[in-house]
Formats: C-alpha cells, structure tokens, sequence
C-alpha cells in the first residue's frame, strides 16, 4: 500500500503540468475560476487544442486513437488538469457514446464517428430522458419501426444537453413494443440534421440554455446506424450510465476548483476588521467541506486503484456520485453565502444592461443554481441509493 | 394566549388569497418578468385601492394603523404568489424609519405610500459592511444648514423603483461606532447621486448607490442616534419578510406534495416511495417550524429591545434554513422538471435564497442571537 | 394573535412559582441538573409533595380528582416547574393508563385505581411491546383466555418500563386469535403481585436498570379488569399513542434544563485562555440548538391553543416528537463534548470504587446515552414520520 | 500507487481474523468486563505469541519493524471485535515516544512492551488543556542529577494498567509555548504519584494521575524539546485509533445490514423499507469514507511534518463524525434491542464515541486542519 508514483508516473506528471501551463491561457483559466459551465464553442476548442498533443481521448485505448493511458495516468492527467484550472473535456461523445461504439460498433461504424468524436467535429448529445421516463428509463416510449433500410422514429426526448448545437444524438428506443420494460429497446445514432427533428430550448433554473426537448417526428434512420444488436440497447445503455458515474469520480477532483474560488471570495471579504476567511465559523464550514472532500478524493483513488487492478469496487462509483453532487451543492452554497448582499445582483439594467457585474457576479449564484441539478442528473441521488441498497446491500 | 386571527385580520387573509387567485397567474408573473417589469403595476394599485400599503402607516399620517399581524397575513399572501411588489421596502421599512421624522416629510410621505404613488426604501448596505448594521462609513457633513453625503450604499432592496432613500450615515465617531448615525432622507433624482440597477436571480429591481456630496432632503429623527430606530425598523422588516417566506414555503409544500400524488415512475405515484414520503415530512415539518418561529417574531416586535432582537434574530435564522431546505428539497423531489425556469419551483427557491440573505443571514443571526441571549443573562442576574 | 397571560393567568404563574421555590429542595434541584432519570423514590416522593398542594394531576378533569386547569395553565406549570429544575412527574400512570381509566373505566374501576395513581400508591408499568412487536404492536401475541371469571394471560412483554417497582400493569392482550391483527385486541388492568408474572431487568446502554422483560404465565386477571370492551384494547391503545406524543410537547419546555446544565459545564471548560462557551464554535452550536428550540416552543404553544380552542392540530403532536427527540440527543451529544476527556470516567475502579466522581461525571455520557432511546420509544421517529405522510400529507 | 496489502499483510490480516473469530466471542467480553478485568490477558499473551505487540518497535530493540500499515491491519481486528487490550498506547504511542530515548532506556522496556511483560503509557492531559498537545503546565525541576515532576495528568489512557508513563512536562516557558516541553520516563509506583482509576463507558481502565515532587526515572530526548517527538507518536496513535475505528464501524454495518434482513415488522423484513435502505446506504458510504481516510493518514505518517498534520486531522475529524453516524443509526436502525447492554451494538457506539474524543474531537482537528493547510498554502507561495 503506497501512493507513490513510479519514476515514469513523475515524468509523466511534469509532461502534463507543463502542458497545462503552456496551453491553458490566462483567459481561459480565469472562465473556468468563474465555476460556470463553458459556452459549446470553447469546449470544441479546447478538445482541438488536446487533439493536436494526441490527447484527445484519455480514457480510450491507443488501438482507437485513444491515449492508452493507465488509470493512474489518467488520475495525473485530471488532476494536474484541475490544478491548473484547465477545462474539463465534454464528456458525452468521448465517454458516453465513444467507448460504446469501439466496443461493440461495426467497423464502419467505429471509422465513421470515431475520429470526429476525437477532433470534435462532431458533437454528440444523449437521448435518453423522455418526459415519463426520468428515473424509469425502462418506460420510455419512443418508438423506431423498421421500414426496409431504415427505422422510422417517433417520440421525444428531454433535458437533452446542447441539442442545439449537437451534430449526433445518440438515441435509446423501442423497436419492439410487444415485450417488456427493458426488452425490446436498441440504441441508435441520429444525424440531427434529419428531416423530422425539432429541437425546443428549455431555460433552466440558472437562466442558461443548454438543455432541450427534441421531438422526432418520423425521423428516418439507416439500419446500419444501429449500434448493436436491436433489443440489446439496454444493456449498452447500462454500461453509459456505469461510466457517467465514473466520471464523477474525476469531477471530484475539480472540486478543488470551486475552494479556491471560494476562498478569494470570502478573502475579499471584510466582517468588521476581518476578513471573512478568517472568522472561525465561516473558515470551520469550509474546512468541513474539504476535510470531506480529501475522503472523496481517496475514496476516488482506491475505485481507481481497483480499475488498475482489475478489480470491481462494488458500490463505490454510486458513492462517488452522491458524495460529489453532495459536496459541490455545499461549496456553491458557501461560495453564495460568501458574497453576501452581492448574490442578489444578477444582472445589470436599464442603461447599462448587459454590461459585466463587479465582484465575479453573477457566477456563484449560477454555479450554485445550476449545482442543483447533479444530485438529479445521471441517476437521481434516491436512484443511487436504490441501486447500492438492491446491487450492493442485497436489500 | 392564542394564534387565532381577529375576524377582521380573517377577512383581509380572505381578501389577500382571492387576490392571490386573481393576480397570481404564474404564466402571467414570467410574461411581466420577461418584459422588463421590476413588477405588476395594475397589482399596485389594487393593493392601494384594499388599503392594504398603508396598513404600517398610523392613522394620523393617513395609513390604517394596522399591528404586525396584519402586516404577516398580507405578507404570506405575497410569499405565496411570488408577488415582486416592493411592500417591505415602502410599507413595512420606510414608515418605521419615518416614525420620528419631521411632520412635513411625514406629510409629504406617508399617505403618497399608503397610496401607492410614492416609493421609499433603505439604503443602508455598505461594500464593507457586510450584513452589519451599525458599519457606517457613508458620511454626512453640515453644510447650508443642511447635511451633504458621500459614500456608497452598495445592496439597495427595490432601489431601481424608489423615488427616496433613507440613508444611515455617520454624522460622529468611527466606523463600527453604535453612536453617530443618523438617519437622512435623500431624494432618488438628487444631484451627485448615481444609481445602478441589477435585477436579482429572483427579478427584484435593486440599485447600487454612489453619492458624491449629495445634499440631503431631510434629517430623520435625532442626529447621531439613528441606530435604535434603523433597528426596530429593520426588525419589523424581517418580521414581515419571514411571512413572506412562510407563504413562499407553504406554496412549495403544497406543489411538491402534489406532485408526489400525480407524478408515476416504475408504474406507481412517486409519492409511494417511503424515501420520498419521509422527506415530503420533514419538509412540512420545516413548515411548521417556520410558521410558528414567524409568530414568535411579529408578536415579539412590541417586547422590550432585547427580547425583541433576541426573537427576531432566533427566527430570521431558523426561517432562513428552513427556507433553503425546502427550496432544495422541492425542486430535488421534482426532479428534472423542477430546475427548468418555465415552472415555478425554482424561482421559489430563488426567492427564498434572497429571503435567507436579506438582512443578514443565518450565521449572522446566530451571532446576534447569542448577544441577545447573553445580554439577557446579566440583566436577568443584575 | 397574542402571547399575553390573563391576571388571572398571572397570578397562577406567580403562585406556581412560589410553589416550586418553596418546595424543591437545593438537593432535588441538583439531582434533576444532573439531566438523568430519577430513582421510581425520588418519583414518588415528589408526587406526593404535588398531591399535598392539589396538583397531583395537573391534566386531568376536576371531577377525576385532577386540578381542571386550562390548556394554559398546564402550560404554565410545566414551564415553571421547567424554570424551578423541578422534577417531571412519573408519566405512565398519570398519562397513559389515567385517563383511559377515567373516560372507559367503570365506577368500580375509577374508584379503586385514580385515587392511587394521584397519591402514587399505585405504580403503573406499560405492557405493551413484546419481541416480534415493536414497531408494529398490531402483531402482539399475548393471549388472555376466559375461565369463568377470569382471563388467563400467558406472553411476553419487553422494555417494560420499571416494571420491577410497578404495581400495576395495563397490558395489551389478544383476547380473539381468529381475527387479524387490531381486532381481538384488549386492554387488561393487571396486579403485578399476581401469580405466574416473573420480571427479567434489562440492562440499557446507560447501564441503568429501568426496562425489563415481563413474563406471563398463566396469570389470572379478574374479568372486572378488563379495560372497556373486549377487542377494542387497541382503539384505546392509540389513544394512548396520542397522549404519549403529547407528554413529548411538555417535555420540550424541559430541554432549557439540559442547555443550562450544558452552558454551565462548557464555562467551567479552559481551551487555552478562554472557556469553551466563548469560543465561536462551540457557541455557534449550542445557538443553533437554543434557535431550534424556540421554533419547538412555540410550535408546542400552537398545539396547546389549538388543544384550548378545541381544534385539532394535525401532525404537529408527531412533528413535535420528532423534534423533540432530535434536539435531546443533539443537546446530550454537545454535553459530553463540552465534558472532553472526562466523558471517559464514567465510574471509579479499584480501592475507591463506587465513590462519586468529579465534574458532574458520568451524568452526561448518561444522559447522551439515555437520550439514544428518545428516538426509538413511543413510536420510533420512523414510525412517526410514517404516520404524518400517511394521515396528514394522504401519501 | 496501490491500496494492496502485500502477501504478508495478507497473512497478517488472515490472522487477525482469526484471532478475532477466536477470542472475539461478545459474551465472552461482558463476562470478562462484568468481572472487573481490563482486558484479557490470554489474549494479550497470545497476541505477544504472535509477535504483533512488537510490530511498531524496531529490530534493533527486540521488535518486528512493521510499517504503519501492520499496525493498520492489527488495529482493524481489534476495532472489529472490540478488544479492551491497550494496544495503541503500549505498543503504538510509547515505542514512538522512546524513538529517542537513551538506549539503557529502550533496552529496558522495548523488548518487555514487545513480549507483553510491560506496560507503558502517555500521561499528557491535563485539567485545563483540553485537546492540545502544547498545553503543559506540569512542571519539571532539576533535582540530584535528574528532575522531580509536579502536576496533573487528568486522562491517562489505559492508565489504571501501566507499569510507565511518559509524561510530558513543562522545563522552561509559558504555559503553551510550544518550546521547553521535555518528556520524561516516570514508574507507576514512584513515590509521590497518586493515580485514580477509572472506566469508561467502553469499559476500557484509565487514570488520573497526580504528580507531587515525582522523581522521574529518565530524561527522553532532549531537554525542552520534546513537543515534536509528542505529535510525532499521537499522529501514529491516531492513525492506529482510526483504523480500530474503521474495524468497528463494519462490524456495526455487518450486524444492522443483517439485522435488516431478518428483523420482521409488518409482516416483512424491516430492510424492505425503502427509509431505511436509504439510511443503510448511507452506513455503508459513512464506512468507506471512513476507511478511504485511515488509508491517507496511514499513508501520511512518512510524510513531511505539516501534510502528515494536515492528513491526519482530516482523518480524525472526518472518521469521528462518520463513526458517530454509523454509531447512532446502527442503535436506531436496530429499535429497542440495539439499546440492549446484553446486544454488542450499544458497545460499539460507545467506543466509538470514546474513539471519536481520543486526542482530541472533530472540531479540534477541523481547527488543526485549518492552521496546516494554512501553513502549506505560505510554504507553497513561498
């Protein structure tokens, strides 16, 4: 049991941090430091400028164009990433969809949307939730009716991430309605310039739209965009959301992000002669938060360690996924709390409307708004702890 | 002993619901949001028409004299409809600042409130001030027999509507000094005031004041001795903005328990899942905590300073978290739909959040309610 | 709306006031200061100081020999006694058994049982639980058969309150086995000196001796002690439920004893040149705790205006249980924080063994480990907040 | 970079298991405990057989050498079957306290503590220090070639059986400076020491020393400097303590998970509660938080002074808070039986609540996590 690294590991680490300093520019450190989620287009370029280091894909095995990285690499790579206030990669092509087409896609399929995942040219968004299928998945009612070369679709999805500027939707529906539940659901990949697909914006409760409904309304789709075999999508499915959790676990690494902004925040702060971060009750929440969040960081390296192993670490991915969601709901409520009267100032009027507020405004009241939506997102917290009473309690 | 309302105070809650009913169309309240409006002005003047902007104002200065309670029903009405009128800042804050004020500025003031024509607010937070009442460091200077001021007054509640300010400024002594604050009335369009507006998460109207040698209109009440008067009228404020949030509470209760009855997952109503049912409990029960902590602190507004503060500050705290708690668990047992803009869940939270802010937060409060305590410790023992 | 006592009012506070100045000794003050249960004597002996001034049944109506007074006064005296460190009366036959007594009872059985409950002659254990019915007391499985004039009961009872000094225990019973559940259940008034009962003490997690388990062995109880009806023991059983829950709203005015007790502890403390109460943390706490307790007082005061306006107050009985129990346990827990290491002598050993140890010690691990019970007994909070989703929420 | 134990440990752990299904019978226990026994001293033999009381102490003084981790794994078997054996103080903080003792010294006691024949523990606390370390206001004074102590030592674990205590004492300086605390060697029965027994509420025996003109055998390390040999050997024993946390608290999720399972109410196993499978997930995170920082600070003991500092205070604070939870839910999720002293459960709260206060509570070691990661922070910049 140790937590050193190997020579080569050490090497690897400078590699990053060097990268890191050289490639993530004041600008872009200083957007990630406000805590708010990155526009589309900054996201797309900040992959390309991983692409070109051959980074594209850290999770990916090398024979895929991926990195082929150790788990333990990866954990070097995330976290100097997050020591340096680089942004996080877009997650939902490069984790969510990527590994399922290398894994179980055709060769076509792999040469088609592989590369583009990489380079970011294409920009892939989940169809999984629909209105009466939030928690319950299984229930969804989209239906795909093969019509010679093509399934036809109809339904619709929601709270479906940058429908609006996605190029793919990967799409769970159901191709066979006479069985039940699980059975019968195949997972396609839809070109969202399709005829028949409307995408509607949804406004979320942090004023910012990056979530849609997308209605399909007889959306033809090549069999060969088939991902799997029909009736299997399911299962597939249940493997994206295994590695949704997983990558939770690297979110909490960029928890550290969020303490350090606080903790400018409440610096700036005075409380009489004070400043904020030194009066004992505000300075004790906070190190309530980071001693809890150095348990998450652990429980996060021994999952991995279990990874390089090849072991199961049982429940833990679920754990992983509360605690985060947890604790960054907690840090954005400092962080508000910290700002004091400034949180009621969101946006400027009359006048001046539009232009920047002083004081990092309105960025911790939007993190904090849009915190909530982790402990909901990717499996409800409740639904975590149903699977870990039922997977993992035999309850 | 009772918490029972009178039968008039049954009335206006009667008369405040059916309001609710008639104004408080949520489709509507975004339309209003959307276009720009700090809030509804047909609402305005309708609650001026029941009388009710003056039920803070004495019958003598043309108000209807009304107690503390009346204040909370009208209050929850509010909380409950998510209403933006500024009725705390003008009616609750501004005639208790005004209460040893000249008679000319209570003449020129008070009935232009009570009808609804006139807009008064505080501005008494301060860039360094944190929720502080006592840090003044704006400074008022004689001048022409009158006081000009500068300073910044950095958080100013419904400020972008106002059309005068009571500003606390320091008129003796240093910074934290409980001494030397005075109270001075300061007109929305003087010379060398400059007002920036921001609206708030929750689509408050606010302001952010720069005064620069503003000559003020009036000195209201004593000089130096502003403190004791800004305080009770703060009190009184957050006794009034805890009803609010009782109501904004209740409605919340009330949607999400709804919503765990229609709501179906797995085949079944949501509200099937004891997990679920458990919290739906606890949210009520932070319900009741709320409503009861809210009585304790209007009926506490006639007690002697300490028990007053001691109260007042116990529920502003306690309503505080409850307040959050019920805003994170609504939208958390909506789920999805309950972090989209286009339902109401959210923008109760984010109401409840500048509840909880307003006036000093939780931790604020705990503060001052361990000096109330103390304090009432000696007494009791000297 | 108003908090304000009439004169007459007044003048009852003023004379409950001297009452207890009078009449609780600088002993028994410090006794109950020291926050754990009294000795069944120490009970006893102060009933019957209360029973000397005509207050020995401050709930019940006057024609029972109770002292009639309003929701109010009740109010009154429990705060003043609060106010006094004045014991709590022994509740169970006072409570739980009285007042079914005086409403089902017949004449007979209200004259030889009330007057002995007042001047605490008689003392009365609860015979309710048994091991495979806890939570679910519906499932009970003592039997009372008829034979002639009697019921022959033969069963198990646990964490039967003092039943090692009871003379009387009101015991559920199943009369019919051919009904399910609630139905064939009644209420047995039985003599504790009754051949076939056998009491095993049970030893708590304080280390105290006050539950036990209760044997019935072919006990004959007279049919006159049959409760009411036959197989209606468990309507007036919850009843019973009812009023325990009540006793808990009383008992919040008594967690101001537990803050003074913990206050006066914290101040005695050094933490470096400060006492513990000066410092922010440990205040912060303790505030949070005094805060939580008003919002219970007066959620206490709202069901005792109901109770006087004769209105029903819902879940609030429940909530205020719930409560009640959580800010007991989280006021002990910060009492043995504020005791540091002394929490660990909890009893001398070796030459000077069973001598009393310094500091008030170990009445607060007492207390904090008493207190664990609070959340269990009189329907687990569990339990509670089952009831309040399904009767008042209709979830 | 692994969590792994190595093949020995495996072998270690394997062993403890054993042991533990050997001598851990609760019955067993109360007798022993109902009987006024410290702790079992077959057991004790049987674990110096074993050569496990010498896996902290070096080769070179009659021990095995182990790593932080032995210790870990030894620790987890106690914690898990509640074992009374003072384990910690004599085989884990006295070694670390005699690092730098003379040699006469650690030749007397080293191979005895490793072979089970002595017993030696710290006498730090005192009546008005609370938790810190630097808080010493026995004093040491000169005396024919070597000191006298005067003081009092309030809270002296497993006091009541030790043959030797290591007492800090103050040789020069103020109350808490951190400068001039030398530790020295005193015999339980030297003349002009008083000791108190006393148990605890987890039945371990402790005591309460009081020094009056004590001489004292041995000087160890150097004169005024012992504070950091003192934080150095309390980190190790706090390492050590929580993993005896960490083995408790599975036990306790092992026993109410299976309780869960069997407990029938309502006709059905109380786990099927949807409420309480909840709460036992929320156990079994608590347990691997729990575990996850034991691991850190284990691993933290070869660290620099202020990260080991900074690792073993998270640890601290975090296992104590997450061992109370586990604690009191294991009681509740149980009902009444769980409030039983005939059923284990009660047993383990209450060490875990002795656990929880051992060198000092969560928000001591929240304060000390806050002045190490402050320190960091300068080093950093600097």
């Amino acid at each position: 049991m140790n937590l050193d690294f190997t020579p080569d590991e050490l090497q690897f680490r400078d590699e990053a941090r060097a990268f890191f300093a050289a490639n993530v520019s004041e600008g872009l450190r200083a957007r990630v430091r406000t805590g708010t989620r990155l526009e589309p287009a900054e996201y797309i370029q900040w992959q390309k400028t991983l692409a070109g280091h051959g980074w594209a894909a850290p999770t990916w095995p090398a024979e895929h164009g991926g990195t082929g990285w150790s788990p333990t690499q990866y954990y070097i790579f995330e976290s100097e990433s997050a020591r340096a206030d680089a942004p996080q990669q877009y997650h939902q092509g490069l984790e969510l969809i990527g590994p399922i087409i290398f894994t179980y896609g055709t060769p076509e399929q792999r040469e088609k949307y592989l590369p583009s995942i990489r380079s970011s040219d294409h920009w892939w968004a989940q169809g999984y939730s629909e209105p009466g299928a939030g928690s319950d998945l299984a229930s969804l009612k989209t239906r795909a009716i093969r019509d010679g070369d093509h399934y036809v679709v109809t339904g619709q999805k929601i709270w479906t991430s940058y429908a609006q500027v996605a190029t793919h939707m990967f799409c769970l529906v159901r191709t066979d309605t006479t069985v039940r539940k699980q059975a019968g659901i195949s997972l396609l990949l839809i070109d969202m310039k399709s005829l028949g697909i409307r995408v509607r914006p949804i406004l979320t409760l942090d004023e910012r739209h990056h979530v849609n409904e997308v209605f399909l309304d007889e959306v033809r789709v090549p069999v060969a965009d088939l991902l799997g075999e029909e009736g299997k999508g399911w299962s597939y499915g249940k493997v994206l959301l295994d590695r949704e959790r997983g990558i939770a676990c690297a979110s909490g690494l960029r928890l550290g992000q969020y303490v350090r902004v606080v903790k400018d925040c409440a610096r700036g702060v005075r409380v009489g002669r004070k400043s904020l971060l030194d009066t004992a009750i505000f300075r004790d929440k906070l190190a309530q938060i980071e001693i809890e969040m150095v348990a998450l960081e652990y429980m996060g390296l021994r999952t991995l360690a279990d990874a390089v192993a090849g072991l199961d670490s049982g429940p833990r991915a679920s754990m992983l996924k509360i605690r985060w969601s947890e604790l960054l709901q907690r840090i954005t409520e400092l962080w508000v709390e910290a700002t004091g009267y400034d949180a009621a100032n969101f946006a400027l009027i009359g006048s001046n409307q539009g232009e920047p507020l002083s004081g990092n405004m309105p960025h911790p009241v939007m993190s904090y708004l849009h915190a909530r939506v982790t402990t909901i997102y990717g499996g409800s917290n409740e639904i975590q702890r149903n699977v870990i009473a039922r997977r993992s309690l035999g309850l | 002993m009772d918490f029972a309302l009178t039968p008039e105070q049954h009335q206006l809650q009667n008369s405040v619901a059916r309001f609710g009913r008639e104004y408080g169309d949520f489709a509507a309240w975004r339309r209003m949001v959307a276009a720009g409006h700090a809030f509804d002005t047909g609402n305005w003047r309708h609650m001026a028409e029941l009388g009710w902007l003056g039920i803070a104002i004495p019958e003598r200065d043309g108000g209807l004299g009304g107690t503390p309670v009346d204040t909370m029903v009208v209050m929850e009405g509010i909380g409950c409809s998510l209403a933006l009128e500024p009725f705390v800042s003008s009616c609750v804050l501004a005639p208790a600042l005004l209460a040893g004020a000249p008679v000319a500025v209570r003449e020129t003031l008070l009935p232009g409130i009570a009808a609804g024509e006139v807009f008064v607010t505080l501005a008494q937070a301060e860039p360094n001030g944190r929720f502080d009442l006592s840090h003044v460091e704006t400074i008022a200077v004689p001048h022409g027999g009158g006081h000009v001021l500068t300073g910044i007054k950095s958080h100013v509640m419904d400020g972008a509507t106002a059309d005068w300010f009571v500003v606390p400024a320091r008129t003796r002594g240093e910074m934290d000094d409980t001494d030397g604050i005075t109270l001075f009335l300061v007109a929305a369009d003087a010379a060398g005031l400059v007002r920036e507006n921001m609206r708030g998460p929750d689509h408050r109207h606010n302001a952010r004041l720069t005064l620069d040698g503003v000559a003020a209109t009036a000195l209201l009440g004593s000089l130096h001795d502003g403190l004791a008067v800004l305080e009770r009228a703060v009190d009184a404020a957050i006794a009034a903005r805890l009803a609010e949030a009782v109501g904004a509470m209740d409605a919340l209760r009330d949607m999400t328990l709804d919503y765990l009855k229609t709501r179906q997952q797995f085949g079944v109503a949501i509200g099937s899942f004891q997990a679920l049912q458990h919290r739906m409990v606890d949210i009520s029960t932070a319900c009741e905590e709320a409503r009861s902590m809210t009585y304790q602190a209007v009926l506490s507004l006639s007690l002697p300073r300490l028990a007053r503060r001691r109260a007042i500050s116990a529920a502003k705290a306690r309503v505080g978290q409850t307040g959050m708690f019920v805003g994170h668990q609504a939208v958390q047992l909506h789920g999805g739909i309950g972090t989209s803009d286009e339902l109401a869940v959210s923008h109760y939270l984010k109401r409840l959040l500048m509840i909880d802010l307003s006036f000093g937060n939780a931790d604020h409060h705990r503060a001052l309610f361990t000096l109330a305590e103390d304090s009432l410790a000696l007494e009791m023992a000297a």
